[in-house]
């Protein structure tokens, strides 16, 4: 069976509060890590990449959208995006 | 013994270990806020649990950037004792100051109990007066030590670890529960001594810890 | 004033408003109102911030007592402990948000009720959660629970006050609409108590914690003018928790009050800025003039509407003088939570708007917090419950098989899945934590000897179900048990009123009678009632879901030695039941376990025998003076399962291991004896030399007390009965719920 | 200032554990989701996406690059990729 690599980002959707953004984007501020450079509007997501084995890339691509949309993303407050490449 | 216990935003343990080294321990101990200098003329430094910043990013990764770990780190190099407990193991390892990590625990859940530890060594400032095995509570979900295979082998070959849990709790290389560092005198641990330090409580295994360490101040 | 939306009829009933609702609020203005204030209105004037159908009940619960210092009507109640220490608690439920989106759900319930305690100036000790879900085993339900139970982890172990109580439940008739109630409970020093009132006209308004986003705002739902279909589409965000703006909002909150900066102030919950404001100003009978520019806003071009009716979660609202506001600002940037003055306290009585320029609402602040109308809906007697026939007595070997299934069982099982991923401990002054003892104990802080503060919630709704005036007093009851097995005196109580829909006759007929019962069994107990929460509607599938009234009570230990522990002491203690005799088995859940389940239709099981109050509180009396007289080993409440489950976990919670050996059946039958569950009982144990003297005791007071065997051996040993081992008893009780019914 | 989007995709090193990735692997092959199609070698990591204001690609580049190394991964357990786009 063919392998495609898979790669599934899972980010808060932009309406909902990003506490984990906030606070990063807060305390990079305040230790002006960035020096000039000015960094804003954090979000922070979730990666996930993985192997699949299908009988083409169409069957892979349905797969990698049931998992996502079942398991890796949570879709009360978060969206996500698919990537399937050949391996 | 004077101490100083520094507060990070997020930190929640703070008042915890105040109230035992006052009132269980009778030393003078400072609460100092992150962004303050540290007091002058302290024995040690606890960096105590919580959740710095929320947990956000990676456990301790922000904290390891506030202005005080700069003092923390000078005082560390002038020999001085520091304790990271849970979130301050954390940060002593985001800071580099201790080596590896603490990743989120193998069955993924925060785990509020209490667990028996083996303690290695009894010649260390932190360990002197602990018995052979010690109980204490942990509170974490991420307590699971990693390291690369040449650092993991290195603690043991130096014998800093000082901690190992009984049984896995969590999923740490070897067991790991608290190590030390290479001028032995900056410890991590996962388990809280300060939540095992009155009989009222339940449990006094804590106190061990702490007496080690006045033992090591006073000598 | 921006009038550009025309006010129709559907608008209005859009916005959850009756007619004459909206007659009286055209009155109130003096004209139409703009659709800001509809907004408004249809918040504040809901069911869950105005109580339209309970109020009147409400007021029939006893609210006074030499105790209390702020009784129902601000965020928490507060009693005095003496020592210039106060304990603030209250309950709260987040039972639709908990069942849309579980993590976030349990997580911003327990977020809300910590605001309502530190708030009151208290700093949060403990917190329990009360938990109702369908059966553990549909894979739908385990991803509710394990959300809920993470949600509550994940606040309450960041913002590091431990969870040390409550009770979990699983019965068909919640599959539909789970329940997330939580309570809090703090501590205040006298002179450090505030109230949510915006006194002194010319005072700052002060906002500080998250920004303001478009998270949960209901109201109406339809498009107007204003809201087009892409903003309805983002309307109702879900509410993300951030505990650690949590964390910094508490420990800011608690400085500025210590250091007597702030004249009022109050959390934004339900319906935000709107609720909190009117809120103030009504109760200290001023007017507020915010400027709505002024906000903090973390999304681009909210209008008017969306800000007033936003409940992003983690802010709070704070009334200061104007000379003091350098200082206060100075403490918020310290504590890294913002802060803006966006108005101020004024003369006028009413909450005025503004928003670029334009006034977008001007309301009387008294009528939006106390005009909104009461109803008093027609109201049916609940239906008798079906009198239900057991199979025949337990046949001889199967006492262990049923004691086995029973400890097994979700509901009755170990419950330290969930709360091992509590911390229970921070804070360190947890003495008696979760799954130690009937009760949380908690060491108080103060010079001298320690005292200590018991803490309970919890509530058999399958006894409500079956007559909810007697369910809910035994609800009470229970509480006060728990806490005086821990050697505890009750002080007071809140509570959390879970019901269908107040619409329906018979729900309304189980309201007004478990109001009845909570306000009878607290008079006998002579506790108030110091604060709580209504959560009506609890429907799915037009089915609405048992009653289920949760009772929680705060008491008092003075002393560490009256700490009491349900656990074995030593071989040879004599072990008592007190108590009247188990008066049947129809409703236990041995009934529930013969017949093979909790069918839903089946869970009413008969009438409830007749409870005789004086004779509760007569029992309660008893244990509490013998506690008191250094006669008691150890205590233990007996509840769901009978005496059986409760000799089990005597034994299981037994530090030196001991068992028992049960040799009397004072109910004669002993399936009677072992699993009867009402009316309630009290197992203990006594050391043989002071039988005598414990005896004259409880017989002085008029209360049954039968000695039924002695603590020994490992193991639990009842009559002619196989005995059961330790180790038995302990992998049954261990069982996740999901396991059990596998 | 010109402004750019930027991301930075950090991933646990392959030879650390990976129990997130473990634990979803062993779900998914509970649950049988994804039909004929396996799912393998799951690993999680995290994204963080934001926006930079700086003089140009360069600084803005290297901006990136230190805010990554220094404070969102942690180089003992992590890897990172970047990226930068015109705004
Ligand atoms: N079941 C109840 N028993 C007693 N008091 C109640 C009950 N329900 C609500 N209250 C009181 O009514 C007031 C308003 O409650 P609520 O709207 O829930 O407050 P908040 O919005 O601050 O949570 C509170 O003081 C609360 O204690
Ligand atoms: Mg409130």
């Amino acid at each position: 069976m063919p392998r495609f690599d898979a790669e599934v980002v899972v980010m808060p959707k932009p309406e909902v509060a990003d506490p984990q953004g906030q606070a990063i984007e807060g305390a990079l501020a305040r230790l002006g890590l960035t020096g000039e450079v000015q960094a804003r509007h954090i979000h922070v997501g979730k990666v996930f990449r993985l192997d699949l084995e299908a009988s083409d890339r169409a069957a892979a691509e349905q797969a990698l959208h049931t998992l996502a949309d079942r398991v890796l993303a949570n879709p009360n407050i978060e969206t996500f995006q698919l990537k399937v490449s050949s391996h | 013994m004077r101490v100083a216990v520094i507060v990070f935003p997020g930190s929640n343990c703070d008042r915890d270990c105040l109230h035992v080294c006052r009132a269980v321990l009778g030393w003078e101990a400072i609460a100092c806020w992150h962004r303050e200098a540290l007091p002058s003329a302290v024995d040690l430094v606890i960096l105590p649990g919580g959740f710095s910043y929320g947990d956000y990013l990676r456990t301790g990764a922000l904290a390891a950037l506030s202005p005080i770990m700069g003092d923390v780190r000078r005082f560390a190099a002038g020999g001085g004792h520091v304790l990271g407990i849970c979130n301050g193991f954390q940060i002593l390892c985001e800071a580099g100051l201790l080596p590896g990590a603490l990743r989120i625990n193998r069955d993924l859940l925060f785990h509020c109990e209490e667990v028996a530890l083996h303690v290695e060594r009894r010649d260390t400032a932190f360990s002197s007066a602990c018995p052979e095995r010690i109980v204490l509570p942990i509170a974490h979900r991420e307590g699971n030590y990693v390291a690369g295979g040449e650092t993991l082998r290195r603690l043991e070959e130096e014998r800093r670890v000082v901690f190992r849990y009984e049984q896995d709790v969590n999923g740490a290389a070897n067991r790991i529960a608290g190590i030390i560092n290479e001028g032995g005198n900056v410890l991590g641990l996962m388990p809280h001594p300060e939540r095992a330090s009155e009989p009222l409580l339940g449990s006094t295994g804590g106190l061990s810890v702490f007496a080690s360490l006045a033992a090591a101040v006073a000598a | 004033m921006n009038l550009a939306a025309a006010i129709t009829p559907d608008l209005v009933a859009g916005h959850g408003l009756r007619p004459a609702e909206f007659d009286s609020i055209v009155q109130a203005l003096g004209r139409d109102p703009t659709l800001v204030e509809l907004g408004i209105y249809s918040v504040m004037w809901s069911e869950h911030c105005a109580y339209k159908h309970s109020r009147p009940l409400l007021r029939t619960l006893p609210t006074r007592g030499e105790r209390v210092v702020v009784g129902p009507g601000e965020n928490a109640g507060v009693i005095d402990i003496g020592g210039g220490l106060c304990v603030a608690f209250k309950m709260e439920s987040h039972n639709h948000p908990s069942a849309v989106e579980p993590y976030q759900g349990a997580a911003t319930g327990v977020g809300g009720i910590l605001r309502d305690i530190f708030t009151m100036g208290a700093r949060p000790i403990a917190l329990l959660d009360n938990l109702r879900f369908g059966e553990p085993d549909a894979p739908h339900m385990r991803h509710l629970i394990e959300g809920v139970v993470e949600g509550i982890a994940g606040y309450g172990n960041c913002v590091g006050v431990p969870t040390v109580g409550g009770d979990i439940m699983f019965d068909p008739g919640h599959a539909g609409n789970i329940l997330v109630n939580v309570m809090c409970v703090g501590l205040v020093r006298t002179e450090h108590i505030r109230r949510g009132q915006a006194h002194g006209p010319g005072n700052a308004v002060l906002y500080f914690g998250s920004p303001t986003g478009r998270d949960g705002i209901h109201g109406a739902t339809f498009a107007s003018g204003e809201l087009s279909e892409e903003a309805l589409e983002r309307r109702s965000a879900v509410q993300v928790g951030d505990p650690f703006m949590g964390k910094r909002i508490l420990e800011c909150t608690l400085e500025l009050i210590e250091r007597g900066l702030v004249v009022g102030i109050q959390d934004m919950g339900a319906a935000g800025l709107t609720c909190s404001t009117c809120e103030m100003a009504g109760r200290a009978g001023t007017g507020i003039e915010i400027d709505l520019d002024r906000v903090p806003q973390r999304a681009p071009a909210m209008s008017a509407y969306e800000i007033l009716l936003s409940e992003s979660q983690e802010r709070m609202l704070a009334v200061c003088e104007q000379t003091r506001l350098a200082e206060v600002l100075e403490v918020c940037e310290r504590w890294e939570c913002g802060g803006v003055v966006i108005g101020q306290v004024t003369g006028s009585g009413r909450v005025e708007v503004h928003h670029r320029g334009e006034v977008v609402a001007s309301i009387p602040a008294n009528h939006l917090t106390h005009g909104a109308p009461v109803y008093h809906p027609p109201e049916a007697a609940p239906a008798a419950p079906e009198e239900f026939d057991l199979p025949p007595v337990l046949p001889g070997e199967d006492f262990k098989t049923a004691l086995l299934a029973l400890l097994a069982s979700p509901t009755i099982a170990s419950k330290r899945w969930a709360y091992r991923r509590y911390d229970h401990m921070v804070q360190i002054a947890t003495v008696l934590r979760p799954g130690d003892a009937d009760a949380a104990v908690l060491r108080l802080p103060g010079p001298g000897e320690p005292r200590f503060l018991a803490v309970t919630s919890g509530g058999n709704h399958r006894l409500v179900a079956r007559d909810p005036r007697a369910g809910a007093a035994l609800a009470v009851l229970e509480a006060a048990r728990n806490l005086v097995c821990t050697g505890a005196q009750p002080l007071a109580i809140t509570n959390c009123l879970n019901f269908g829909s107040p619409e329906r006759p018979e729900v309304f007929g189980q309201l007004r009678r478990a109001i009845e019962g909570i306000a009878g069994a607290c008079r006998a107990l002579d506790i108030p009632v110091t604060g709580g929460n209504v959560s009506l509607y609890n429907e799915s599938g037009g089915v609405a879901i048992p009653p289920t009234p949760i009772i929680g009570m705060v008491g008092l230990i003075e002393r560490e030695e009256h700490i009491t522990r349900p656990g074995w002491r030593e071989p040879g203690d004599v072990i008592y039941v007190l108590g009247d005799p188990a008066a049947g088995l129809g409703g236990s859940e041995l009934a529930k376990y013969l017949v093979g389940g909790d069918l839903p239709g089946v869970t009413p099981r008969g009438p409830l025998p007749p409870i005789a109050i004086d004779r509760e509180v007569a029992l309660l009396d008893a244990v509490r003076s013998a506690i008191l007289a250094g006669l008691i080993r150890s205590a233990h409440d007996v509840s769901d399962g009978g005496l059986a489950v409760t000799l089990a976990e005597c034994c299981l919670l037994s530090r030196g291991g001991h068992g028992a050996w049960i040799h009397e059946t004072p109910d004669g039958d002993l399936a009677l004896t072992l699993f009867g569950e009402l009316p309630p009982r009290v197992v203990v144990s006594v050391r043989p030399a002071d039988a005598r003297a414990f005896e004259a005791l409880i017989s002085a007071r008029g209360v049954a007390c039968a000695e039924i065997g002695l603590v020994g051996l490992p193991g639990l040993r009842c009559a002619d009965q196989a005995a059961i081992s330790h180790s038995e008893m302990q992998q049954a009780h261990e069982t996740p719920p999901w396991e059990s019914l596998r």
